[in-house]
């Protein structure tokens, strides 16, 4: 019994060849290493080379060293810190650009506002750390003022900074694009109903706004947490971070499994923050 | 050039919902046949699987006596005139025009000629070289249309070519649409939900509800002699009298009235007589009746009236401009008996 | 469409040039430290022999392990290498034997030759190339050498200024163990906590721990007065235009470093190869190597300096050599078990 | 008034920001002196100079700009393709699968390049710039997917099934009415995965060997010690960066 010829499956068919070549890609190069680091992390390396050891010791390694575990929170606090501060500068400028230029200077004003988006990311860390240096750029003009100098190279502030400065770009680009959809009419029908300027926001733009910048501040979370430049040239050295573990892992030791581990443990994070992000807004799965 | 249809028994089943419960349909060659209903009626639908755009759940289609069950759209004898025309915006008219031609292997020179006669035929000669966008709504439908002819279809399929249009165009695209028919000769099947234009274009008019065809054949045979009632109230205003039978006619407030009819004694019938047939003269009488609404529409005035006879029974009927009709006031009716349809009630 | 067509002329270009570059002949792949990047030490060699040296650059032994277990045997055709982990290399099998005859032993500084880190079981392995100290680099305007004489004071109470760490544990811990009155080559176990406790005190005291341009960054903009872990090979390249930078060796000695070259036992051009280490061994060679832009230091071979200018020769103190040969031991070369152990304290010393 | 003043003051102050580094680096590259550092001694064009000379950097420059291209291309045709499939709403399981081709966009590069080097370690293949390629398809396909898809609307699919009713076969459909129709679409998302992968650092850290493409290099360079030379590379990238920008900035705008 052959099924009779169909339109709609042929369509159907076409549509999974269409889709099989991404697909495929994702598969092969994207979700199977993603398989292949998991079953690494169960692995041991020892002196004769990598081991099937199936064992959690990597994971139990990570547990009981108190420089890992610190190594975890301290990108953790890293990227909260970068996140609500990257939200609570870009929200502002976002705003005045969305709703407070003329229209005309909108997109010139966007455009300004992301233009060292397009700086090599290597550099414009090391950039930073030109601006920071005790005798940088920064202090240079504090002094001039008279000011008391700044001492943030080489640490966690500057690291901050860094990122900070990244991530505002970008979530000035998303908030950007979640505040200029809200028909202006929304805030005027507000007005018009007497709410004033800060009910106007309370009540009719930050909540409807507000799945936009949750996906701006998960994006945030997500990139910085698993950034390995901007903390090892800003960092110093003086706060390690769980990228930067990871790639000690394979750079000093050749630990695939453990940087395995890690690396399962940093999406667990962010796998984690996705969550958190998804309850609060009663988001669907992607 | 031409073709004739044969729609057997089709269903389209979307999940729980019946988009087609059973549509029988021939089409004659070089016929004309508008499908006309409300949306939602399953025209569409018909015309998709008519098009090759989606399958029957089951039934058979046969154009030209070949079995279309499976076949994709670029194989069948047919072509459409989209809702939305669908022109393709990166393309110059005679592009757009000679685009099926190009997919079947014509040479650049005679496929762009034969674009150009399209065109002509289309009333845009010389127009080419435009962009979709350079043109007005009217003017787009006739570059589908003549997009569609180009290549020679047995079978045009129009899905509501005109709706968009405002209604002195759509009238004046009416005609044309259907000269041109005549002159390519092929079968068009022309989906609408504007009555007057169905009546107007159709030469077989099909008028589908809830997935069934109601009723079918020449315009003014559905018209004046619906085959149900609701064909009857969808092609134009009607008043509905119920009656029962009683020796062979249907017996009302009125007294006997319409046809004689076979049907069983007792049966429930209802009565149906289009506005225009009721007015003050001879003819069988509805006594005095009572104006209740009037309103003033060019060339007759449209009321509304109870009859004394039957006050639960509200007739609408069309009287010449003429003729005093007031709201209060009281006239009296006749119905011309020989443009009654008895339907039976289901 | 027109775009369209040039957008696939491109990809049909790249992937043609991608092809063509792959289609290369003679290759020699050479696992190195940054110094051996300069073309003017690789060109002359490619021009002699009419072929290309592909270089990869790693920092640290461990990474270069790893590289080497990421590819497939006979990838490569020299390493260059810490002389301190070569028998440990060899052990693995990696490096296969020099043909003695043809290299300069002659013109070595006798403490180069390293007979027990380069000859095992009676064949050689590798050869001395360049060497130079992890010690102290200072900023002279500020600090004073005296107070650098006693290396402990940096992880006292009473730092004399603010302090940059070089980031590789090996020198480092070296440094501390010569600093707590240990040899280098005696370092156990025991030893590690005591350490540890040394390192953790100048982490505190320290305002940075980085690579060479931190650290560099961080000297020359003054935000730091000591490079510990520094020396020749930071400041030399620098004093041209920062005279104030100098380097010491402190009361308690030092670290020295030292690279040797060697060829892989699975190279698939062996002769092509020792050639490249007899090129690097020439006393041109040994002078592009010593000045390198990556950093400097001092070359193997002692004829070297007639190929060097007298300001190049100060900047590496060629005259003070012997001195400081006797006042520096190796750096440590732990087996597996001490090393993980010397990794997991300097994993600890980066996240306080 | 008082408005104005406040978000023009709060616009300045965080435009500063923004434009701080970039401006910092891009002075320091003609700084005339050893040091990329204050004070600024005076105006020199010896370090662009010297990096246009380097042919270090300029191969890495050539190897970025072919796996930008070469990626990007590939990136594009993938996720116009699945784009595609997804659009025409006869997708079996075309939520899962939109789900599945955006996942990428949520991991971090490290954790992407490290799974790779995995498994082409395992693989026994060697890297090389294919890999670094390879990898840059992974990151870049999801964003070509998310742009096509944005662009295929109601007004594609309509022309699409006019072209196929007219005898078109699928290939024609796409080549001839699809892509031409949202060309502008495409050409952003290529121009925008170009500049993507023209800066990506950590995969092609991970994935590379002898040739690295230009921030590898420029990594290499940082850590080779203070040098304006990076500065002036810098410069240089932001700039060729900025034509690409640009161009996709032109191309969104001639659509409007």
């Amino acid at each position: 019994m052959r099924p009779p010829p169909s339109i709609e499956g042929r369509d159907r068919r076409r549509a999974l060849a269409l889709a099989a070549p991404a697909l495929l890609w994702t598969l092969v190069f994207f979700a199977l290493p993603f398989g292949v680091m998991a079953v690494l992390s169960l692995w041991q390396r020892t002196d004769q080379g990598l081991q099937a050891a199936w064992t959690l010791a990597n994971y139990a390694q990570f547990l009981n060293s108190p420089a890992y575990l610190q190594a975890a929170l301290n990108s953790l606090e890293i990227t909260v810190v970068v996140t609500v501060l990257s939200v609570a500068l870009a929200y502002p400028l976002a705003w005045i650009i969305a709703v407070e230029l003329p229209p005309r200077f909108r997109r010139l004003a966007l455009a300004l506002a992301v233009v060292p988006f397009w700086t090599s990311y290597v550099v414009r860390s090391y950039a930073w750390s030109l601006v920071l240096a005790k005798r940088g750029v920064l202090n240079g003009w504090l002094g001039d003022l008279g000011l008391p100098l700044l001492d943030l190279a080489n640490s966690r502030a500057a690291t901050v900074i860094g990122f900070t400065h990244f991530f505002t770009m970008l979530l000035t680009l998303t908030i950007y694009a979640s505040l200029v959809q809200l028909p202006p009419n929304l805030r005027r029908a507000a007005a018009d109903l007497g709410a004033g300027p800060l009910q106007i926001f309370r009540f009719v733009v930050w909540p409807l706004a507000l799945p936009g910048v949750m996906v701006g501040a998960f994006l945030t979370f997500a990139l910085c947490i698993g950034d390995y430049v901007t903390p090892q040239i800003l960092g110093g050295g003086n706060d390690l971070a769980l990228p930067q573990l990871v790639m000690l892992q394979i750079g000093r030791r050749a630990d695939l499994p453990m940087a395995a581990a890690l690396s399962i443990i940093l999406m667990a994070a962010v796998t984690l923050a996705y969550l958190c992000m998804a309850r609060w807004m009663k988001a669907p799965a992607p | 050039m031409t073709a004739p249809i044969d729609i057997v028994d089709v269903t389209k089943r979307y999940g729980d919902a019946m988009a087609l419960a059973g549509v029988t349909l021939g089409i004659e060659a070089g016929e004309y046949c508008v499908l006309v209903g409300p949306s939602g009626c399953g025209k569409t639908t018909l015309l998709d699987i008519l098009g090759g755009f989606s399958d029957p759940t089951g039934g058979a289609v046969r154009i030209d006596g070949r079995e279309m069950v499976g076949v994709p759209a670029a194989r069948r004898p047919t072509t459409t005139v989209f809702q939305d025309y669908a022109l393709f915006p990166h393309m110059s008219l005679l592009d757009n025009v000679a685009f099926g031609l190009r997919m079947r292997g014509l040479g650049r020179s005679r496929r762009l000629a034969r674009a150009e006669e399209m065109l002509e035929l289309v009333g845009l000669a010389g127009a080419g070289a435009k962009r979709p966008t350079a043109l007005s709504g009217g003017q787009r439908q006739r570059v589908a249309l003549a997009r569609a002819l180009a290549v020679e279809p047995d079978v045009l399929l129009l899905d509501e070519p005109l709706g968009a249009l405002d209604l002195n165009l759509r009238r004046a695209m009416q005609d044309e649409l259907k000269a041109i028919q005549r002159r390519v000769g092929a079968t068009f099947v022309h989906v609408t939900h504007d009555q007057e234009e169905a009546m107007a274009i159709a030469d077989r008019i099909v008028v589908m509800n809830a997935g069934r065809i109601e009723d079918q054949g020449p315009p003014e045979r559905v018209y004046r002699r619906p085959a149900s009632r609701f064909a009857a109230a969808f092609l134009g205003e009607m008043n509905f009298v119920p009656g029962v039978v009683q020796g062979g006619r249907a017996m009302t407030v009125f007294g006997a009235l319409g046809p004689a009819t076979q049907l069983p004694e007792g049966a429930r019938v209802t009565l149906c007589a289009r506005p225009e047939h009721l007015r003050p003269g001879a003819g069988v009488s509805l006594g005095v009746v009572r104006v209740i609404e009037a309103v003033f529409q060019g060339m007759h005035r449209k009321v509304t009236v109870l009859p004394e006879a039957a006050p639960d029974t509200p007739l609408r009927a069309r009287l010449p401009v003429g003729l005093a009709a007031d709201v209060g006031d009281l006239i009296t009716l006749a119905l011309d008996a020989e443009h009654l349809t008895l339907l039976e009630d289901t | 469409m027109k775009t369209t067509t040039r957008l696939l002329a491109v990809l049909a270009g790249t992937t043609l040039l991608t092809q063509a570059a792959a289609a290369q002949e003679k290759q020699l792949n050479a696992l190195v430290w940054c110094d051996h990047t300069d073309e003017a030490l690789i060109k002359p060699f490619e021009d002699k022999f009419g072929m290309k040296v592909n270089l990869k650059e790693y920092e640290g032994t461990g990474a270069a392990l790893s590289l080497i277990e990421q590819s497939q045997p006979g990838d490569w055709d020299v390493l260059v290498v810490d002389g301190i982990d070569v028998p440990r290399v060899v052990e693995a099998g990696i490096l296969g034997p020099l043909p003695t005859d043809q290299l300069p032993y002659d013109s070595l500084f006798p403490e180069l030759v390293m007979e027990e880190n380069h000859v095992i079981d009676g064949k050689t392995y590798a050869i001395s190339e360049k060497f130079g100290y992890n010690t102290v680099s200072y900023n002279s305007a500020v600090i004073s050498p005296d107070d650098l004489a006693d290396m402990t004071r940096l992880w006292s109470d009473k730092a004399p200024g603010s302090i940059a760490v070089y980031d590789y544990y090996l020198p480092v811990i070296g440094m501390v163990a010569k600093g707590l009155g240990l040899h280098t080559d005696e370092i156990t176990m025991e030893d590690l906590p005591a350490i540890e406790e040394a390192l953790m005190k100048l982490k505190d005291n320290a305002s940075l721990v980085g690579e060479v341009v931190a650290s560099q960054t961080a000297i020359a903009t003054g935000e730091v007065d000591i490079l510990f872990g520094g020396g020749e090979w930071v400041t030399a390249g620098l004093t041209a235009d920062l005279p104030d930078l100098d380097w010491l060796i402190p009361e308690q000695g030092a670290v020295r470093w030292s690279q040797s070259i060697g060829v892989f036992a699975d190279s698939k051009q062996p002769d092509l190869a020792v050639e490249f280490v007899k090129h690097v061994l020439s006393p041109a060679g040994q002078a592009a190597l010593a000045t390198s832009s990556c950093y400097w230091a001092m070359p193997a071979n002692s004829m070297a300096g007639a190929m060097m200018t007298d300001a190049q020769k100060d900047a590496l103190r060629w005259d003070q050599q012997t001195d400081y040969l006797n006042k520096t031991e190796l750096y440590p070369a732990p087996d597996a078990e001490l090393d993980a152990a010397m990794q997991d304290v300097w994993t600890r010393f980066l996240a306080r | 008034m008082m408005r104005f003043l406040i978000c023009a003051g709060y616009m300045a102050l965080l435009y500063g920001f923004i434009f701080l580094p970039v401006g910092v680096l891009a002075l320091y590259s003609f700084q005339d002196g050893r040091f990329p550092i204050p004070p600024f001694q005076g105006f020199s064009l010896r370090w662009h100079i010297e990096v246009l000379g380097d042919s270090d950097l300029m191969a890495a420059l050539a190897h970025s700009l072919m796996v930008a291209f070469a990626s990007s291309a590939v990136a594009v045709t993938l996720g116009f393709l699945a784009a595609r499939a997804v659009a025409g709403g006869r997708l079996p399981g075309a939520r899962a699968i939109r789900a599945a081709l955006t996942a990428p966009l949520s991991v971090s590069y490290l954790v992407i390049g490290l799974g790779l080097l995995a498994s082409f370690n395992l693989m026994g293949q060697g890297l090389s710039l294919s890999t670094v390629a390879v990898g840059h398809i992974v990151i870049n396909t999801p964003l070509c997917f998310a742009i096509c898809a944005a662009a295929i609307g109601p007004a594609q699919m309509a022309a699409e099934r006019a072209a196929r009713d007219l005898g078109a076969s699928e290939l024609r459909v796409m080549w001839l009415i699809t892509a031409p129709m949202i060309l502008p679409a495409l050409l952003a998302a290529f121009l925008l995965s170009v500049t993507f992968s023209w800066d990506e650092f950590i995969i092609a850290f991970l994935l590379s060997r002898f040739d690295v493409t230009l921030p590898v290099e420029i990594w290499s360079l940082l850590r080779s010690g203070l040098n304006p030379k990076t500065n002036a590379v810098g410069s240089l990238v932001f700039m060729v960066s900025a034509v690409a920008v640009l161009g996709v900035e032109l191309t969104m705008m001639r659509r409007r």
